[in-house]
């Protein structure tokens, strides 16, 4: 048992924060859920992929590092210490490309995964729909045969896609076999929003941001090159990418320790009542743990032990931290909490964590049947 | 012993929830946001003017309805309920009852409405500062009454506050009699619990409506027992920390020994109680509660602001205090 | 709105403070759940019921005082601040006699309140079964007519029965139609102990008292007079009584008043670390916080609205505000706290709360589906 | 970086856990009770020393395994998972070490088994006092052997602990070293959280299973969503600990600065996470998990008997002066 770097592994952080020390803008970037934030994100995750930096773990030839799983977390926690940008190509590198590593033809993976980690193709998530939440085998967007034409036509209205009206392309689920019940006759389609019959609409999000899109689409023709996995395999497929985006690649702990951080140096900022402070060292160990309970779960999967539905313990874990988090420093705040400000907007922004990605509720169900193996209803 | 509201209070009451569920929708919280319409606020503004709400604590012979804070207490739930973008609260329950004490000659023209004073809190940050004629200030030992800087509006959680701050706070005094100030305090902070139990209300009843009507697994989501009991949890937040607020009113309006205490432990029920039912309305609602085209947010922003400005810590203490339990020391 | 006592009521207040003080014994009381500590508590009950403090409420010609609710509660307060011995009688008097206010026969009510009051006869309840807990309506315990006799022949086990080993009678439901399904074909039915074919086994609960039993019926031959309310009518009237095990008269705020200021006086005597302070001060607050929601429901009772499925509301919090109370106490008594004592002792017994008369879960469900009118699964 | 148990770790636990489930199940807890047959706690110390378990964190020249207290902590919690009534996890995290490091004479007895030595914790409390030759005593700056005074046994909640009180504790000195002591405190804080570690899991492992046969209302109730939410939260509080133990483990071994603070936010960790499964196993047991003929309350009372002797207010001021935060003057 080694919990520090390996001479190799500190060589890869210094190399990282060097470079972001180098790198990372002074003055923090727009918010990336705005329509100019996004756009001058998209240059800082230019600026990334030029430094092979945007997907360390990929392989080299998509532009990545070969890095380990640990070098991954090394490189993220520098990432949040560093203070870098959002990173607006998340749903592309975490959620998508995972998908398309295991399911994707070698064709699709060439063509994809390097524009995905350069940020020349944008992509946008259309799982949800105004009838399937918390349920996607409720989704009814279809999509239609089109023999003659060697392709499919999609129907359907996408809705909460996280900055869906700034992105190029979207990849969801759609109903190929409308006799097939629930999770089974779903296909997952990879839709380029220029394509004609695609409408999207921007809403606004609780932080005040316009992050949200709903997503129409009114008989989009796409080539059979579209499908990802295979036809009427979609859950399974999809499956897998929401495991992706619950486990370990979505919320590594980087991002809390570096928040634990932050909090612990506004408390120093300031005489604390003792409720207050317990409540830092709480916020602060709990950061911590995650960190521990993720080397222990990256330590497993090396042994070749997947986490599978144990995953949802995790994001059970960083989403309430999350909040925790954000709500201990609003306490400091006193008054000022009330005022627009990157604790509370980040407070807003927590409040999303119990509910995207499958709803804490699931992930309780999850752990309950598949880890503890307790009965289904 | 009698805990009941008595018919006149009743009556009162379901008055003003009335005249606030026609006259302060969703849509005229919007219209007190940045980029609404505040023109709709006005008629709101003068329509509870009229219907002598301001008045409500002040003394019939000086212009008012006569009632105390045990009578306040259930108008205030239905401000909170209907997130009121305006100081009305303030109004009824500080401003007009202390201008009366102090025979401040202004009282008419803010009973009438045609004066519109906010109230400064904590930080001297100002709610509805944008939109008022002038600004109270109360400190441990002063009342004054201070011409607004109604700009900048800082941007804030709410919108719908018009939230400015003071650089100069000393305007002219109103009242430096201990007991009228610290009344004043004891009444601000009686006006956020109350308010914070009505809000606790109107998200509790929206999310109960929501969760009956959206169905995901072939039911609707109401019927799952995790929604079940965050929302039986919520409820019994609210049903809790409601009678603790009204009997806070009531020590204060019979001047009781306890009352200091009795409105921090109001404080800290509802601040708590409040801020939980948010959180279990925004998680039982799932993605559209996170939307700003959906309502809930209106209320639940109101909720954290108005405990932004609770100081629970201090309460807390208060009441150590008040129980005379030693800490050790650091 | 007056929340101080009327002269009246203050006069009443008055009269019941000098008796208790008079009266309660010097030492403590064995445990009422031990053998010996039952009979001890049954000479107190008879003492009360000599001075008419047994059951204040009841008509003066049943032992009462024709009490006011108010002054009900006020006895309460009064009583559990004076230190007064647990209540023995409490099966009898606040769970069986309401039904027997609301469905019993003038004879039984002219027979058997007296005796309950004046701790004559000693109730148990006989609600669960092995595999009848939560679920009573899964009853399996049998009533077969003897028409011949003008009677009932009971069969079947009882357990998690309070004192059982010690009372004199029980009272149950017994499944009478055997057809009908589950919470139908139920009756409620009055058991003397001594009947031929009545066994009881008592056995040990956490807190290390011997208060639980188990009651073995075999052919227990009962008369037509044992039968409260219709026949085949017992969930209807069993759940009347449940109202009122769950509901204000079971827990009157007096209990966790008393603990609080048992707590406060704990903690005046030593310096508190800041966290332990602010648990104490939450403590009290929501000791107090009960005794006014209980205030304004008592209103609401006396205004004629029957606080109904709102009595889980109190289930749930009292239940919950006990263990916190003790559970406070035992941190601020630190290592100490595992030593055998009241606080530990009543640690353990308050983790009963949340389970009996309905499992918090239960009381959740109630409130959500018949306070808040969420659908049923 | 590699948090994994290495192999030789997983075979040792692996072979204490069968030696426990053989020679520790809950009659032989049981056998410690007041009214119980201690003899039947022989064999069990017998067959921990025959396995070398006493001089697990002893240099192999002095007659141990040589192992540190990473490896020590999966046997740690399987202690805890068991509740071995007797000072098993003291002797061979705390005791034996320190003899060794001391170079005590009395350390072949205690490999043995044939001297059984207790630790004594906070306020002179002295668990399994009533079963020991000798007991340990670690004041701030030196560690003493003494006499034990073995009556009278003190009634406790956890009736297995034997628990006594030491009226003397001169007795003899072991070392005045400040290095040596506080790596003793040290690593008895970290026997105790590894040991609440396992008893959470004994908890929630019986837990599960009685929730999946307890049928009510026509099915089990672990399928109902609330039992599921209660134990998946469980688990969760047990999961997150574990590794900041075992980490607290690695620091001391690797004598790490940080050991001390990773050590309390180990305490902080464990003994909250083991109260809180502990009520939920209670809760989702119903009343079958309140009478004393299940077993659950074997593991439940330990959980509080070692929690009692956490003060996690001390390792909450040791986290905060780390971190170097502020508190207000009082």
């Amino acid at each position: 048992m080694e919990l520090t770097d390996t001479p190799t592994e500190a060589a890869f952080r210094a190399e990282a924060r060097e470079w972001l020390r180098a790198s990372v803008p002074a003055t923090p970037l727009p918010s990336g859920d705005t329509r100019e934030g996004f756009a001058r994100h998209v240059e800082w995750e230019k600026q990334l992929f030029a430094a092979r930096w945007a997907a360390v773990s990929w392989p080299a030839r998509y532009g990545g590092r070969d890095a380990s799983l640990w070098e991954w977390l090394i490189f993220e926690e520098e990432y949040y210490a560093a203070g870098a940008p959002q990173r607006v190509t998340q749903n592309g590198i975490f959620l998508l490309a995972p998908t398309l590593f295991d399911f994707g033809t070698p064709a699709q993976q060439d063509l994809l995964l390097p524009r995905i980690a350069a940020a020349e193709d944008l992509w946008c998530q259309g799982w949800s729909e105004p009838e399937a939440g918390s349920d996607l085998a409720g989704i009814t967007s279809r999509a239609v045969r089109d023999e003659a034409a060697g392709g499919w036509r999609l129907t359907g209205q996408k809705t909460w896609t996280t900055r869906g009206a700034f992105c190029t392309h979207l990849f969801g689920l759609f109903r190929t076999d409308p006799a097939a019940q629930r999770h089974r006759g779903l296909t997952y389609f990879l839709v380029p929003l220029d394509t004609p019959g695609v409408t999207v609409r921007g809403f606004g999000r609780l932080d005040g941001d316009e992050g949200f899109a709903e997503v129409f689409l009114n008989d989009v023709f796409v080539s059979d090159s579209a499908v990802l996995g295979g036809v009427n395999e979609g859950w399974r497929v999809a499956m897998a990418t929401t495991g992706s985006e619950r486990g370990l690649t979505l919320r590594s702990p980087g991002r809390f320790l570096s928040a634990a951080d932050r909090l612990v140096e506004l408390a120093r900022s300031r005489r604390l009542s003792p409720r207050s402070r317990d409540r830092v060292v709480r916020s602060w160990i709990n950061a911590q743990a995650y960190q521990l309970f993720t080397l222990r779960q990256v330590s497993e999967l090396l042994a070749g032990r997947q986490p599978g539905a144990r995953s949802s313990l995790n994001k059970l874990f960083w989403s309430e931290l999350d909040i925790d988090l954000h709500a201990t420093a609003l306490d400091l705040l006193g008054p000022a909490a009330e005022l627009d400000g990157p604790w509370s907007r980040g407070f807003l922004f927590a409040l999303s964590g119990p509910i995207y990605a499958g709803t804490n509720e699931i992930q309780r169900n999850i752990v309950a049947e598949r880890v503890l193996g307790l009965p289904r209803a | 012993m009698d805990f009941a509201l008595t018919e006149d209070q009743v009556a009162l009451r379901d008055t003003v929830r009335e005249l606030l569920a026609a006259q302060c929708p969703p849509d005229v919280v919007r219209a007190a946001w940045p980029a609404g319409e505040p023109a709709a606020l006005d008629g709101l503004w003068d329509a509870l003017a009229t219907m002598g709400v301001f008045g409500a604590a002040v003394p019939e012979e000086a212009g008012g309805l006569g009632l105390d804070e045990t009578d306040l207490v259930p108008l205030l739930e239905e401000f909170g309920y209907a997130a009121v973008p305006l100081p009305v609260a303030e109004t009824a329950t500080v401003v007009a009852p202390l201008l009366a004490a102090a025979g401040d000659q202004r009282l008419p023209a803010v009973l009438s409405g045609a004066t519109r004073v906010a109230l400064a809190g904590a930080d001297r940050l100002v709610p509805y500062g944008a939109r008022a004629d002038l600004v109270l200030v109360l400190t441990d030992t002063q009342a004054r009454l201070v011409a607004p800087e109604p700009e900048p509006v800082l941007p804030t959680v709410d919108g719908s506050r018009a939230l400015t701050r003071l650089s100069d706070a000393t305007g002219e005094l109103v009242t430096d009699d201990p007991e009228l100030v610290s009344s004043a305090r004891h009444r601000a902070e009686l006006a956020t619990s109350a308010q914070l139990v009505g809000l606790g209300r109107r998200m509790l009843d929206l999310t109960v409506e929501y969760v009956g009507q959206r169905r995901q697994f072939g039911v609707p989501i109401g019927s799952f027992q995790a929604v079940k009991h965050h929302l039986a949890d919520a409820l019994l937040r609210i049903e809790i920390a409601a009678p603790a607020v009204h009997a806070a009113g009531w020590a204060l309006a019979r001047r009781r020994p306890s009352r200091a205490t009795d409105v921090s432990m109001a404080v800290v029920l509802a601040s708590e109680a409040a801020q939980d039912v948010a959180r279990a309305a925004i998680q039982c609602h799932g993605a559209i509660g996170y939307t700003v085209e959906y309502d809930l947010h209106l209320y639940a922003k109101r909720t954290w602001a108005l405990a932004a400005g609770c100081d629970v810590d201090a309460h807390l203490d208060r009441l150590a205090g008040a129980l005379d339990l030693k800490e050790e020391p650091a």
